[in-house]
């Protein structure tokens, strides 16, 4: 058997390298990767492109990253009001942004991991998000072309994980982290707990362990801030 | 402007509740539409999505009682009813996108004549913005509801020919509920359905920079 | 609360009507909706779509519809060898089949689910599945345009369905199942059993209630053949 | 045609089994590679995908086994391993198209030089044929093998410059594992790794239709 599960988190993101491209899950409080987080910046990773609903809450979250100055670009649907380290540095200019909306960020990544090139959508038509996209009328519908949104690594939070990294999810933690799991080259679980393979009925897998290629066991630091 | 009383906030979401049929699924925004779960018309049941991934949320979690896992799109704890699932936020946007909603309701700074909506970022506020799921829901739901204020602070109306605040998307809004009255967008223009305790057709016309199209006798809008 | 469950077969059925697109569900012999297929036939439907991985096995699972000839049309990535009748009608000329890849298949009822006009995929680029096709190049691959496919009706089988259509399914029945139920505008569920609502864990929800419109408890019949 | 001993499809199988690694995930299709499970290296575990939304698929099941519900792509009931799961077939199919199998192995009609494909229908047959999952995953393997018999029948090479036959996918297969040969697919052309015991590369090129380029020592096939 394979071995995914790491000892460490600082082991698990050693080999990060500045300028990744890293999705980070996680809305609204829950499901963030929070002590995956914390061991990036501690690392003292440079230069990362952040794709991630929003970018943190003051120190929480994705928040440490942009305070230590380690985002160059950000992909993200809702920045946030409360990410007041994110609004410093883009006002600053050091970080740039990308606005998407939220269901299409979710596309984008799924697409990604589905191997598709493209999609068109009435999301975003006639707005600024379609500044710089295709445009085209299928269907009688104006659409915009969205292309995939790929990522060197995605760091999630999961609840169990089994030895092999199949996994559960607590609640509405789940949220966008299946889909960073399938959308990275390499998936980096944070998990509350590691139960031996065959304890998941296989009917209630979330995300099947092909998705996922290292796996942490934390205690939950949470920033419900 | 007239100084007659307008609806408030909650009387608002309470006429909005209004619009809302048993075994309804239902996403409420940010803003006034939060209010609405509730105002919900007695015996009825409405399943209520968010975007993280919830159908059937329900009331707010009391103190002492929040889980953290278990928030909504506004990060605020929540409970479930009988018959809820959770799913990834994928398929929570297919839901939205798709038209598997019966009905959504966000909250907006501007509508125009042709439903038209603007509600995620005034003009020369500083930072990028926040478009969230916005764009998602007003782009698939199969009955857009927005509530606001019928004005701005200063008096401007919010109900306008063309939108000058950025766009959440375009020809998408089906009825507009304000402090003022309830208006349908229709492929021919604003249709005024009701109007506030008090006032006029004449009187909300002169509120709206739109063209508010009268058919009939226009009724108050009745919170009963 | 809104009533879905339906008292029988024939009562759940009996207002599609002839000419009607249909999804149905099932794989390799798991998860038909066998039961609602014998209704559908009984009742005499004629000149349907019929939207399916495959087109029966001799009389069972699809192949009852082809037997009495009321299907006009099939999109399908596997009609199957072992589709007699489905071969007569086809090689009579009564019968008309879109050949589809089969996660093509998929992707294209996806996007009908997820409300997106179409999408690219390098899947088929060269095969006659591209014939006809909008083509282009987009990141050095060639790729072609794939179109959502929509249905009135979504026919499929779970195991337990809430009363509220909350659905889980059994082992390898899934397949097909949970996205003909998210594409379709009208989703008819045949199940093992209807249980109480609440008595599906929230997180083991496969396919949540919003996508169901109709449930019917049925004994299975199988047609392993 | 030397009337010398080929492989096996049973020791095409065995050959391609030694292709797979510790802990890989791994799709077998139709024909010679659905022997290949029977034939794994000693002392690893290799997680069977099937594309009706299963990873982690275990032997076929025993007479009186068999549970029709858990049936592999080819309808024949199989049992699961410990950290086994099920998904939709959309899922399924991501995982074939997305890239995210290890490896993958079809049967084949023709491969030309290029990698092309062609393994879903014979000219001429009747019927409009069928395509299955052979083009999702043909499209999206990291790594394709094809597993086949050098030469159809009649004699005439399977593996040629340009495929005659309906093609399932452009460029994509890696490596070709016949019963004459293991032959990889560069970008610079077909370079024959392998040959079949006692037979000579000279041999093995006489009975292909596309050039194989020959580098160095070409050892024999070993099924050890």
């Amino acid at each position: 058997m394979k071995q995914k599960i790491s000892p460490s988190l600082d082991a698990v993101v050693a080999d990060i390298p500045d300028g990744a491209r890293i999705m980070f899950g996680g809305f609204g409080g829950a499901g963030f990767p929070n002590n995956l987080i914390q061991a990036l910046s501690r690392k003292g990773i440079k230069e990362i492109t952040a794709i991630s609903n929003n970018c943190g809450t003051r120190e929480g979250e994705l928040g440490i990253m942009f305070k230590n100055g380690q985002v160059r670009h950000v992909i993200a649907a809702f920045p946030g009001p409360h990410s007041n380290y994110f609004q410093e540095c883009y006002a600053k200019g050091e970080v740039t942004c990308e606005l998407v909306p939220q269901g299409i960020l979710c596309e984008r990544m799924r697409a990604a991991a589905a191997g598709l090139l493209g999609f068109y959508t009435t999301v975003g038509v006639g707005t600024e998000v379609a500044n710089g996209k295709e445009e085209r009328v299928i269907d009688g519908k104006r659409c915009i072309l969205e292309k995939p949104i790929h990522a060197d690594f995605a760091l999630i939070k999961a609840e169990k994980a089994d030895e092999l990294g199949n996994l559960t999810y607590r609640l509405a933690a789940r949220n966008f982290n299946p889909i960073m799991a399938m959308a990275a080259s390499t998936t980096i679980v944070e998990v509350d707990e590691i139960v031996p393979v065959g304890s998941i009925e296989p009917e209630n897998v979330i995300t099947p362990a092909i998705f996922v290629h290292r796996i942490v066991q934390a205690k939950g630091l949470r920033y419900a801030g | 402007m007239p100084d007659k009383p307008r609806l408030s906030r909650e009387q608002i979401a309470q006429r909005a509740a209004r619009e809302l049929t048993d075994g309804a699924y239902v996403n409420l925004g940010w803003g006034i539409p939060n209010l609405i779960a509730d105002y919900l018309p007695k015996g009825i049941t409405v399943y209520f999505h968010s975007e993280n991934g919830i159908l059937g949320m329900g009331r707010r979690a009391r103190p002492g009682e929040e889980d953290y896992d278990l928030v909504d799109a506004m990060k605020v704890p929540v409970t479930l009813i009988p018959g809820a699932s959770f799913f990834n936020q994928a398929d929570a946007h297919l839901m939205t996108r798709g038209g598997h909603l019966d009905v959504a309701v966000l909250g907006g700074f501007q509508v125009s004549e042709k439903g038209d909506l603007a509600n995620w970022k005034i003009p020369g506020s500083k930072g990028i913005g926040n478009i969230g799921g916005a764009m998602d829901i007003s782009a698939g739901a199969k009955n857009l509801i927005v509530c606001m204020e019928h004005n701005t602070k200063d008096s401007a109306p919010k109900i306008v020919k063309q939108c000058s605040y950025p766009l959440t998307g375009i020809g998408c809004v089906n009825t507009i509920i304000t402090d003022l009255a309830v208006i349908d967008v229709t492929k021919s223009g604003l249709v005024l359905r009701e109007v506030a305790p008090g006032w006029s057709p004449e009187e909300v016309q002169a509120q709206t920079e739109a063209k508010l199209q009268v058919r009939g006798r226009v009724p108050e809008i009745n919170l009963g």
